[in-house]
């Protein structure tokens, strides 16, 4: 039976989950990057939204959520041909039509958090390629294995909100695409600073209400364990943001606004896997954490690995993702935390396969996809191209046209 | 007549035109710029890269002057820019042949 | 009896809905005028949204929901004098409260769209002039006729969230509008380009969320009814967009990101009257119809008609609502769609007779809303107030101060 | 047990009320100032959420809403303890951790509306200990007394949603750290315009669609009340925007978009104590009371007082606040008002006493942390620092870094 | 050669443009702007403060020409420029030593 | 003294800057200028109407030069600058009558 609390919960926090592509994921990296290129990435977020929004209508969903095969969904619900208007989603009490758009509205952002890696260089024609063979072909079976009943939900992997769909996936494949793509040609020393921090923090503070939706919603319910996951998931965001102001102002003297929202969205990335899982002092400690280690893990990536993943994905994202998954199991110990079906190192070690599998197949097949792209449509604009800005070279516009006249 | 070029601290700005204005010069445009000298430009620091700013906000005044008006221009304005730290900026003087107001077609220093 | 999920959801919408005006559409339409004159165009969206709030508390809401004529609602609600703190909503398990403020938000946003037609050239004055008056003379009889137990929903016509009670009444409105005001000075070969397209696509995506609580916010509770139009909703924008793309990528060379949110708020328009009577097939269906479509509609007015119509509410919105409006019927027929209660040819002849009858009453009332307008407050700024934009000019104030100093 | 309508409700109140400090209030607050302090002000907002969330988590929450002492709540929930997975606060139907996240987001806005006293002079490390120090020293114990059960509850006190635990006690501590700080060295003449109306306005926009969570969410259930909550939020906000754009027009020639916006601000911040006990006349009136009386505020502050309360959170927020509190006992008598447990008058004097008691208190204890913050941080940054900006000067970053190359 | 520096009203970038490409120049460059004169600014309220705005947005349009289109040069942007109010602006000339494209090398008329 | 004027493209400015600096010339002032001349400005399309932008993203360099500096500074200048496209810019030389220093008030070669 539908309860009409839940669904008034769900499709809110389907609207919120949308709010964090549309808008909020597009000013975070629109914010970031240089001004000739701004409605690029924001072409980039709305045309990925759309085509994966379209794919998830023709197959993705019945791929990811339909059937109980150990690697795939079936085809029962290509174009959404068994949804009825008053069918329940099992286990839930929610209609499918709602469950279906919620987990969309995943579908949509998890490659559209990739974007951050190869933004200012890349061909519009290479996004659309990439996004779509990418949902296909690395987030529908990791989604499928770990929340439509394949092999790593039947080995009890814990993934409340998506640390191992979402943020491992989206941060591993982006710095395999950064890696074969290239630099920027002005990377490391040449790159302009973000032309405008305000967009960036608007940006973040869109994703942190949005993160609500993605994070509560995930209990797919308007109950306690919605409540939990929401207290747990701004405990964690808050708690980051702080971390990292403090890092950077011992380290740098001075607390940058890009740095502080930049923990926020490291701190939030890091609590999704667990959020539904844990108390608030975990949250707290797990936050803190995840400011420290997805701090060195920007660094490590561009300094010591020197690939331009531009705006940080596997750094922030993927690292983020991978912490919380990972000490999920230790973290339910603390208060508020749920009862775990087997011991701590068994749960563990579960999380640590799928933690690896995870991105073992995210970086094979990205890799793979990237090729095909580069051999098809091809991957990077000309020299010249770059230099003028993708706005101008590949949509024909202008960021800005504030000039008097 | 003269043009004067002056190259200042934004900051600077209302305190030139008072100073001006004090002096009965009643007319000048402003640009926005960026300068480069011997002040050196800052380090922005974004997620652990640095990006070196070379260039800094400085605003450029033009001023038309008659001749006889160019000290007492110059001396002016330098007092009024002047805070005393690196990257005050520069006065230039060049030569203005001829000057004309748009609305009236006056030419000269009348136009000024 | 309230129901608290039913209640909780359509709060949640009324929230949305306000969201589409403040200030999703006051960032769509500002992003897309000249620097100079943006905030004339958030102080429209702004000062229309209140003049239309208290109008909708004095007398609206009374002549639009109240008694059962066939023309228009009676009295019993002046001052919203019948609605008490605990009365529900005949017909719905929510608060009155919450119906009006639902249908409130509806009221605003409906005159709102008609800004898009007269923008850079119009007297504040007349602005105000001409929304109060055409809220009380367009918009609250045909909201009575089709929502209200009017002649229009006593003949069975459907609409289920403003296809023709919003966007035809709008866009064919907007026509009207901006042919008795004139062009712009500069129409139509010195026109500048929009000075923000990052703006037009934050506006753009908010409106998106928004219409979320539009459309699904229309089944007024929280069940598979809502499910079913929002995922309707979301599936046409997405493809809309994308064939909007497609043209133009096809016809200029290039895609760009002003004409992806055109699309997709095309597509969004389009599916408004459909969205809770039809399923998904038919949603991606009539999304890329009106892509297509609501594209020729734009080409149709500016280079056809050669009205000023500035920012394309008719070719956008006034076609948009109409395609869907009498698609409708055709459409239940495909998976997911509702039983109609009578045959398709017999509802299409209703739903045309219906669009037909709005946008005449539409184009009379407005036509004699402007001339009052004319003769009383005025119409249009001078030139030289067009030349100088009407930010200082109307409001004293410039929208961008972002010189050092 | 949870009742999941009024959870989903909650859950999305709480979002709201979140989305009005991250974004909104930080955009309104950013628009007003110069665009060299911009990513100050938004970095301000930011960190004064993220302490105070911590310190709500810590011992803030415990303190203001745990035990029933007249003066201060008890530790029975320090790191909020005792807050468990299904347990639900006691006197609604959504669980715990729900109810403090709520409360939560109020905790953070309250210190951040102050921010707008002491933007373009003040240090960060002010910034973040007066914030700290004004929630444990200020707020909690506010709180405490009027809503968990404290002496002003006990003696009947009625404030729906925070006129007295929010406004006053913000305004009053604005304005005295305003004079303590001193005014910004260019004050009063030599202030430059905001940088970014358009800002305002998004910000404003998004403020009163937050407020319908802040006030409608009060109800912490999803039925009548929080439908007649919502809807006299709207009508006041509605109202006074008028009325203020009506004063300007009157007054200066030019109805300003900052006017207005900051017009719906005085509307929502004087319904704010009423919003749940009064009906849609009672909220028209106290709309455009306010609209009237904080203009008058603003003026009194900036001209009379000669104070550099810089975006007038004295004016605005705090004598709102006060009108709703004080008004309120007479306003219940229009329709849809509750009614009273006292007799009008003497309510009145209830509501006078928590309003005197609460400015009192407000003006002792941020006198007092303001001396402490002088003492150990120091308040001001030097004057070089000042004409440079602080978003340089204290965070390292520019604001908008536009240029071509 | 001559460098033409002049100070117009910005609504007036059009036809001054096109006056001087109707008479064979067709290189010109803009810079935005503040002038300050006999036009005085204006005064934005916000919340019942009065902000002064002394500087006033104007387009500087620069030309090089050869000294022999100078005049026409003139002539024809002092009337495309003309509103006739005050504000209008100004046309100063300068001596102009050299010139050289950068692309080519070309130097003297032949670079402009 | 003179008064080097050069237009050149935003993205050549790094390089442009690093060569004078390269031949102990540390001072320069930039502007954002559009400008006109052969190479065309483009068009944008948005919604099927056509905008023209006639005007296209520009630097402006000013470097003020000791005279026995100034073939030097020209010849670097063009060098670095160059692309070898169409719209690489120009640069004008203006003789410079007066320099100064306004921190310290030194005058001639030495304020450069
Ligand atoms: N040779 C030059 N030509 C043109 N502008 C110059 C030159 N040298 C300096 N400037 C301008 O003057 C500004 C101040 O110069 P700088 O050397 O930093 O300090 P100071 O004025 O104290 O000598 C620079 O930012 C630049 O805009
Ligand atoms: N002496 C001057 N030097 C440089 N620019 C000037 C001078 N006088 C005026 N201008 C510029 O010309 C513009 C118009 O001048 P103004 O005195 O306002 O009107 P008008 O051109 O009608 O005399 C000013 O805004 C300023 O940009
Ligand atoms: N006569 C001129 N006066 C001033 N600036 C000019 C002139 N001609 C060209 N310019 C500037 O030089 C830039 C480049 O000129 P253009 O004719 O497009 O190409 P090129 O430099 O290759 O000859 C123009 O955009 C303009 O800014």
């Amino acid at each position: 039976m539908i309860n009409s609390g839940d669904t008034a919960w769900i499709i809110t926090a389907t609207g919120l989950v949308l709010l964090m592509t549309l808008p909020a994921l597009a000013l975070f990296y629109g914010g970031l990057v240089q001004a000739k290129n701004i409605l690029s990435v924001l072409a980039h977020c709305f045309a990925v939204a759309c085509v994966c929004s379209v794919l998830w209508f023709l197959c993705g969903y019945s791929l990811a959520f339909s059937g109980s095969s150990a690697w795939l969904g079936d085809t029962a619900n290509l174009l959404l041909a068994s949804v009825t208007r008053g069918g329940v989603r099992a286990g839930t009490k929610i209609p499918e039509s709602v469950y279906l758009m919620f987990q969309m509205t995943f579908a949509v952002i998890t490659p559209a958090l990739i974007i951050g890696a190869y933004v200012e260089r890349i061909k519009f024609g290479a996004v659309l390629l990439i996004s779509g063979l990418w949902l296909l072909l690395v987030y529908v079976p990791v989604a499928h294995w770990v929340w439509g009943g394949g092999w790593l939900a039947t080995r009890g992997v814990m993934d409340y909100a998506g640390g191992i769909v979402v943020h491992v996936t989206a941060g591993v494949s982006a710095l395999v695409v950064a890696a074969i793509l290239g630099c920027r040609h002005e990377f490391p020393h040449g790159i302009r600073p973000p032309h405008a921090p305000w967009m960036v923090m608007v940006g973040a503070s869109l994703l942190w209400v949005g993160w609500f939706g993605f994070n509560a919603g995930s209990a797919l319910s308007a109950g306690g364990d919605a409540g939990m996951a929401l207290l747990a998931t701004h405990l964690s965001a808050a708690t980051a943001t702080l971390v990292w102001m403090a890092i950077e102002w011992i380290k740098f003297g001075k607390p940058s606004l890009v740095g502080a929202v930049t923990g926020t969205i490291a701190g939030l990335a890091s609590i999704t896997p667990a959020s539904g899982f844990v108390g608030p002092e975990a949250a707290v400690l797990l936050g803190a954490l995840s400011g420290v280690v997805c701090f060195l893990g920007v660094l490590l990536v561009k300094r010591v690995m020197q690939v331009d993943d531009a705006l940080d994905v596997l750094g922030v994202h993927g690292v983020g993702g991978a912490l919380g998954s990972l000490l999920l199991p230790f973290l339910t110990l603390l208060g508020g935390g749920v009862a775990l079906s087997r011991g701590i190192s068994e749960q563990f070690m579960v999380q640590a396969l799928a933690v690896g599998a995870t991105a073992v197949w995210s970086a094979v097949a990205t890799a793979l996809i990237t090729k095909i792209a580069a051999a098809t449509v091809g991957l990077r604009v000309n020299r010249e191209d770059e230099t003028i800005g993708l706005d101008f070279a590949a949509h024909g516009e202008s960021g800005y046209h504030h000039t008097a006249r | 007549m003269k043009l004067i070029v002056a190259i200042i601290q934004p900051h600077r700005l209302d305190a030139a035109r008072q100073a001006l204005t004090g002096i009965g010069i009643e007319g000048m445009t402003v640009t926005e710029v960026r300068g480069y000298g011997r002040q050196k430009g800052h380090t922005e620091i974004y997620r652990g890269a640095e990006y070196q700013i070379s260039f800094i906000p400085k605003l450029k005044l033009e001023v038309a002057v008659a001749d006889s008006r160019l000290d007492d221009a110059i001396q002016t304005l330098g007092t009024a820019a002047r805070t005393g730290k690196i990257g005050d900026g520069k006065i230039f003087v060049l030569d203005l042949e001829q000057a004309l107001r748009v609305r009236t077609g006056e030419t000269g220093d009348g136009a000024l």
